[in-house]
């Protein structure tokens, strides 16, 4: 880790160009100046705040998968356990019990899920990209025959208004989940930089022989970054279906590949050792700033996706040009 | 008397694929004792030690520790009971900075957080002594193989231990590093830990070493009073039979007027500015300097493998443009690597794919590779310069260091090249191949092939070389022929250059 | 398991339905009178007929497959549910096929491509085996009969729903997804409806509904940010419809812009319950699996038989296509459409 | 590579247990067995030849994914590749052009895009993971735009029914894609283990430095892998033309996934430098035979996507214990 990479200029602006994270913070806010020139919405309150919600749940599991691609592996279960974590809730609550403890249980049974991938691949040493999509199928597969290919919505109740206020009310005029999403945010930020458990993530991705050398329990450590990833992606879910107050069969689905894409754009290598939570979240906001705006364009839906790749090839582009900083897997 | 002991082991047996590697060791370290291990490359000094680290578990005997049988599971149980290790081939993190491995698996925390101001304070401490450039909070990735060198030494010192073993610290650092490390060594054996020292390097063993144990073949050979014997007998202790000479003589056949390479004008500032030599038909060329001088940059540049801004390569009298590494190698041009981890070998693959890259070429017919062509060849560099492996299908990882030194070596001789650069050719190669490996660029010099070597030992520079240029800082600042080739000369060069 | 064997007025329940095993035996142990001969309203449980859909174990689906089923429990024959869950015409044709090669007495099947199943239906037919189409047709095979909507029409009777509401003038919106050419020509029959029959009223953007409805919700919010003033959003799929309210709900326009969604889910009716879904588009999925395994056992049995072999010959006895309507679903006659509970 | 990894024990039995693909090889005929006791439908004519038609374009991507990821990287591009081709075939062959020179225009448009990816990913330096992320989605959005959406046809004409026969037809009993597959796996199985330039991409794959210092031209040879991923995804793409007679919006969706998975499943790493096509094909037939199964067995859809997770974490899991190789990413 380390913050400074060599800033050879010193001072502020030096120490603010040192930033892992700059980079890709750069590109965001030059997407945000250009989109609002082009459409000055872009900028006013509501569209802040809806795209602050729409990218909170994902921001949230942004913060699992940095760990996760730090530690040199990666997690493809993260949208399915979402959507397991948001239909097991509602199910929960369709027996019968309290919502709450509805969402815990839902929480607990997603750790477990956790627990269970990161004994394979931590302890067991399977693959992370086989093993995760066998458990995205799993957790997917459960949740169809739970839904039975439809969606559940949360009975009528007392504790249920109580829950739905967890997804859709404010505070101080911010949405909830937006102020979950970025309290877990910079706690993740700060945690990752300081404390000694998130060290060892790094050092196992780094090195993992060397990580054993020193008496790092790197199969422990491993298997906690999968029960971390899995309890986010859980969280995500409890709050999504808060917020709609129904799971759908779907809840999830492809948050995997855009949560990877955002951490790997905020500077995390596939091959470990490297990642900021601050940059996996910029690289979350910068994804879906570009969503935004292609809706707030009006572009065509078969173009989007066009266009889509090709800002996301010329964003990593401009990123190494400008910056000469390499992406390698 | 029985006190004084802090390790012994007693009849360490280990066997790897079914081949025994140790047959049967006992050594004894006391307490404020240096106790070299030495032996030949694959004698099982490594593999010794890593045993007694607690990194492989042996098939049989015991390892005391204060008198006490040790049962170590990982390594970490041998650090929590006192014994360092400084590995032979590098185990840091390299994406990590230096205090951060340092202090692997022992960060200073306040409340589960790391205190990375006192790690960086800790870390400072520990490197004072080498009085080296690098700082604490840089990456280890950007580190010089010299520096990280460094930081896994200072790593094992960091724990204060009952016993550190050195695992060829110095293969990768210049004498004076070397000459600081020395000193360090002897300032925590008047603490009264027990050090075990492993070194190719006779001249060290002879300087520090209270007394020596030799291994042959994993069996032990015996263990001598350092001050009562010479290194006549230890290296035919080491390697069987009597070794006459260390270095062949020097080249008697020096062609003034026949340049095999002229190298004009190579300039990437900062690292170095305006290099222009010229090596000469039947002769040796060092290329010295101290660390970071631009020694190895400038050969990588020559031979393409980093862009240099500005300079020309005339290779017998015709100037070659050369690209990429894949140009010098086709105008006959090899470059052998400092970094044979990094830049060299091909660690998870076999010996003979290791052997074949970069003769791909030459060794396919309509572009199908023909292994069995350098299954041959490589039963032939076995033999000459004594490779100990079992199979040519073996992994190369499991080769001792000097073995994997030594492919790395064969591999270049074996495209016949018209210039070699030799980056620290004969890192932690044992002294009997050492010889045999100077035999060979001595016979590859005279028969007209240009070689150019770039060493951090002294001796060798001055044992092998011809002519020797200089460079400091980037720069090139003398030149030194024949009889003036010694030690005092280059260092009175380079300070020389200094003083401006 | 999907699989349930029928039970017929004169015989008894012979399902297995614990795990898939095929247990033909148990069908014909059970005593009663089993009549293997042809022309005859009472089948054999050991007949399997087979519905094979692309996207298996969406809900739209499992209404259709309720109809293929009573209508299979009715006749006293087997019928089971496969075909692939995924969105790929390689992986629906597979499963298709390998259905198929099991030779069994009848398959209704929906096509993810028209023609890309013609050559597939056509060798199965070759086969011997009785194939019909629903939901979605394709044409140019050898298929008996195609039953279903056509997604078109179902665009269309949205279209004119809306702008029968509006009376002529307004804003709408629609969702759609990428790449599904179901959707994709609901979505045409919308806007040609509306371009064609409403000329007032504009059509001002199609969004996409993305993977999920989180991602649905945030690009339906952007289409808000946009056009305050709409007045309707049509929702082309069932999985656009949450995201849609949600972005709405959020929007506090909630009643104020209505919206249309599309199928029959417990989910969506119950918003049309509650005001969030104005209304809703029918295919009426039952009377599609009901009449398909009609045909199939007609054919099956001969029951229908005006020339000997008129099959081969080609002479006209069933429909070439029948037309399951699409209806509009509002307030007042959801509560009919609950069929799945 | 190197076929014997110190096999310890010799004779026969040894040889055929050191050869990489012995554990894939075996699992597989392991649930085959397993299969066809329970269902001797399995091994009916029909059903093979439907099977490996259904598998033929995946494998044929296969081979090509193998050298991706033995190069350190892979391509999640090749599902979109495929689906271009197709949509191309139909889309030239629509506009009166010959449909076989319509078929090699469109390898020739999607050679382009793997000369694109490979430049820059071998090239510039960028990470593939981001890159052919971005040129997916440009493939796939330029499908969108070309299908609109939806599905295209092939024209009638003599042409086209010939090509249809590449797609339809059979030799010796043998439909002409399969024994296409055939042919190319076994060459391409031979290539990659004897051919010298296939060696340079273990080399890169194993450790890049080291064999830009053996004389690789590392850039191109990465550059060329990534043509030659496109080319091969984009030969299925004719060939899925040529068996359905139209292209639709999603054809050769989630092949990468499959792809990759089966690959992986055969040995090849996600860090480079293993891999075998020998491995990567059975790879691919275990994953056909395992949805076969679910198909043959009747298992409830709501079901299928929750035992093939299963399926996949137990196969590597047994392959693992049984043979004590570590799957490691
Ligand atoms: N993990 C392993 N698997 C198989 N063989 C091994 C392994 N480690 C070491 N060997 C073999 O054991 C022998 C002794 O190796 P070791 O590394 O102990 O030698 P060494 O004395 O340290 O040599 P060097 O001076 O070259 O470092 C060598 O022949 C080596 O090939
Ligand atoms: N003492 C040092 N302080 C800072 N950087 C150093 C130092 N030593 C080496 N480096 C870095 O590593 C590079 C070393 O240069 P180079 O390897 O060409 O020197 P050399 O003369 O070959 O020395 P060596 O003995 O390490 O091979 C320098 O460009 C510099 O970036
Ligand atoms: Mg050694
Ligand atoms: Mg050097």
């Amino acid at each position: 880790m380390g913050k400074m990479q060599q800033s050879a200029k010193n001072g502020i602006l030096g120490k603010i160009r040192s930033f892992k994270e700059f980079n890709v913070l750069m590109v965001t806010i030059i997407l945000i100046i250009g989109i609002s020139i082009k459409s000055p919405i872009f900028l006013s309150a509501t569209n802040i705040r809806t795209t602050l919600i729409g990218l909170a749940c994902n921001g949230i599991i942004a913060i699992g998968m940095t760990l996760a691609l730090v530690s040199g592996g990666f997690d493809l279960s993260v949208g399915a356990i979402m959507g397991l974590s948001a239909c097991l809730t509602v199910v929960f609550a369709g027996m019968g019990l309290n919502v709450w403890f509805a969402a815990i249980l839902a929480l607990i049974v997603c750790i477990g899920v956790g627990l269970l991938t990161g004994t394979l691949i931590g302890r067991v040493g399977l693959n992370p990209f086989i093993t995760t999509l066998g458990i995205q199928q799993i957790a997917r597969g459960a949740v169809f025959v739970l839904t039975a290919g439809s969606s559940l919505s949360l009975p009528a109740g007392a504790d249920i208004s109580s829950f739905k206020k967890l997804g859709q009310s404010s505070i101080l005029g911010i949405p909830i989940i937006v102020v979950i999403f970025i309290i877990m945010a910079v706690l993740g930020d700060f945690l990752v930089k300081k404390s000694s458990a998130a060290m060892k993530v790094f050092y196992i991705g780094s090195n993992e022989k060397a990580a054993i050398l020193s008496g790092i329990n790197a199969k422990k450590v491993k298997q906690m970054v999968y029960i971390i990833t899995a309890t986010l992606a859980a969280v995500a879910g409890i709050l999504t279906s808060a917020r709609f107050g129904v799971a759908t069969s779907n809840t999830g689905a492809g948050s995997e590949m855009t949560v990877i894409s955002a951490a790997v754009i905020g500077g995390a290598s596939l091959t470990g050792g490297k990642g900021t939570i601050l940059g996996a979240v910029v690289g979350v906001i910068m994804l879906s700033v570009i969503s935004n705006a292609l809706v707030l364009f009006n572009v065509d839906v078969n173009w989007q996706s066009l266009i889509s790749g090709a800002i996301l090839i010329l964003a990593i582009l401009f990123d190494l040009l400008s910056h000469k900083r390499k992406y390698k897997a | 008397m029985e006190n004084n002991i802090i390790l012994s082991t007693e009849n360490i047996q280990k066997s790897f694929l079914g081949t025994k590697v140790l047959k049967g060791v006992s050594i004894e370290l006391k307490r404020g004792e240096i106790h070299a291990l030495i032996g030949e490359n694959g004698a099982g000094k490594s593999t010794l030690v890593n045993i007694i680290s607690g990194v492989h578990q042996p098939d049989d005997g015991d390892i005391f520790l204060d008198g006490i049988k040790q049962e170590y599971k990982n390594p970490s149980d041998a650090q929590k009971a006192g014994i360092g290790l400084v590995h032979q081939e590098l185990a840091l993190c390299s994406h990590v900075t230096v205090g951060e491995n340092v202090f692997i698996g022992r960060l200073p925390e306040t409340g589960g957080l790391i205190d990375r101001k006192k790690l960086y304070e800790m870390t400072e401490k520990v490197l004072e002594p080498f009085e080296s450039s690098i700082k604490p909070d840089q990456i280890v990735e950007e580190l010089s193989v010299a520096q990280q060198q460094i930081v896994e030494i200072a790593k094992a010192l960091s724990l204060n231990c009952k016993v550190i073993i050195f695992d060829e610290p110095t293969s990768s650092l210049n004498e004076s590093e070397a000459q600081k490390l020395m000193n360090i060594i002897e300032d925590i054996k008047k603490q009264g830990i027990g050090i075990l020292y492993i070194s190719h390097k006779l001249s060290e063993i002879f300087q520090i070493t209270d007394r020596l144990t030799v291994l042959r073949d994993g069996n032990f050979i015996e263990t001598l009073d350092t001050g009562s014997t010479n290194s006549d007998h230890v290296i035919s202790s080491m390697v069987g039979k009597q070794v006459k000479k260390l270095y062949p003589n020097k080249s008697t056949c020096v062609n003034e007027k026949e340049e095999i390479l002229h190298v004009e004008g190579f300039t990437r500032l900062p690292e170095f500015k305006d290099i222009s030599f010229t090596v000469r038909k039947g002769e040796i060329l060092g290329l010295c300097g101290l660390v970071g001088s631009g020694r190895t940059e400038v050969s990588r540049a020559i031979c393409g493998i980093d862009k240099s801004k500005s300079g020309e390569v005339y290779l017998n009298g015709t100037k070659v443009s050369i690209k990429c590494y894949a140009d010098a190698l086709n105008n006959g041009i090899c470059y052998l690597s400092e970094d044979r981890k990094k830049d060299g070998l091909f660690v998870a693959m076999t010996l003979l794919e290791n052997m074949m890259a970069p003769e791909l070429k030459n060794i396919s017919r309509f572009g199908l590779l023909n292994r069995r062509m350098v299954t041959k060849q490589m039963a032939d560099y076995k033999q000459k310069i004594n490779i100990k492996y079992v199979t040519v299908n073996q992994i190369m990882n499991n080769l001792s260091g000097g073995n994997q030194q030594k492919i790395m070596i064969s591999k270049l001789l074996a495209l016949n090249p018209k210039l070699i650069i030799m980056d620290e050719p004969t890192r932690g190669i044992d002294v009997g191949a050492k010889t045999e490996i100077h035999a060979m660029l001595r016979e590859l010099s005279e028969a007209g092939v240009g070689v150019v070597i770039i060493s951090s030992e002294m001796p060798e520079i001055v044992g092998m070389c011809d002519r020797v240029v200089i460079m400091n800082v980037g720069n090139l600042v003398g030149e030194l022929k024949g009889e003036d080739i010694t030690q005092e000369n280059i260092i009175a060069k380079i300070s020389e250059f200094c003083e401006y | 398991s999907s699989r349930t064997t029928g039970d017929n007025s004169g015989k008894k329940e012979t399902a297995d339905k614990s795990n898939g095993d095929q247990t033909k035996e148990g069908g014909t142990s059970s005593g009663g009178t089993v009549e293997t001969a042809n022309a005859s309203f009472v089948g054999d449980p050991s007949e399997e007929y087979y519905m094979v859909t692309f996207l298996s174990g969406y809900s739209y689906w499992k209404t259709c497959y309720k109809g293929f089923e009573d209508a299979a429990k009715q006749f006293g024959v087997t019928s089971v549910y496969g075909g692939t869950t995924e969105y790929d015409v390689n992986e629906a044709v597979t499963a298709f096929e390998q259905i198929c090669a099991k030779k069994p007495a009848g398959i209704a099947v929906s096509c993810m491509d028209a023609d890309a199943y013609a050559p597939v239906i056509d060798k199965a037919v070759a086969d011997g085996v009785n194939i019909v189409t629903f939901d979605s047709d394709s044409p140019n095979s050898d298929r008996i009969t195609f039953l279903g909507t056509e997604n078109y029409a179902a665009g269309a009777a949205a279209a004119n729903y809306i702008g029968d509401k509006l009376g002529g003038s307004g804003k709408v919106a629609a969702v759609t997804t990428t790449g599904q050419s179901n959707i994709n020509e609901r979505i045409k029959g919308f806007s040609e409806t509306l371009a064609a029959n409403y000329p007032n009223i504009k059509l001002v953007q199609v969004v996409d509904s993305g993977s999920d409805e989180v991602t649905c919700a945030s690009n339906v919010a952007g289409l808000l940010t946009n056009n305050p003033d709409l007045k309707y959003v049509f929702c082309a799929l069932l999985l656009a419809s949450t995201g849609t309210q949600q972005a709405l709900a959020e929007a506090n326009l909630t009643g104020k812009i209505k919206v249309v969604a599309f199928d029959t889910d417990d989910a969506t009716l119950d918003a049309i319950k509650n005001g969030a879904v104005e209304a809703t588009v029918s295919q009426a999925p039952y009377a599609q699996g009901y009449w398909s395994m009609v045909y199939l056992y007609f054919i099956k049995h001969g029951l229908i038989n005006p020339v000997d072999g008129w099959m081969e010959k080609g002479y006209p006895s069933l429909p070439k296509t029948a037309d399951s309507g699409a209806s509009i679903v509002t307030k007042e006659t959801c509560d009919n459409y609950y069929i799945s509970k």
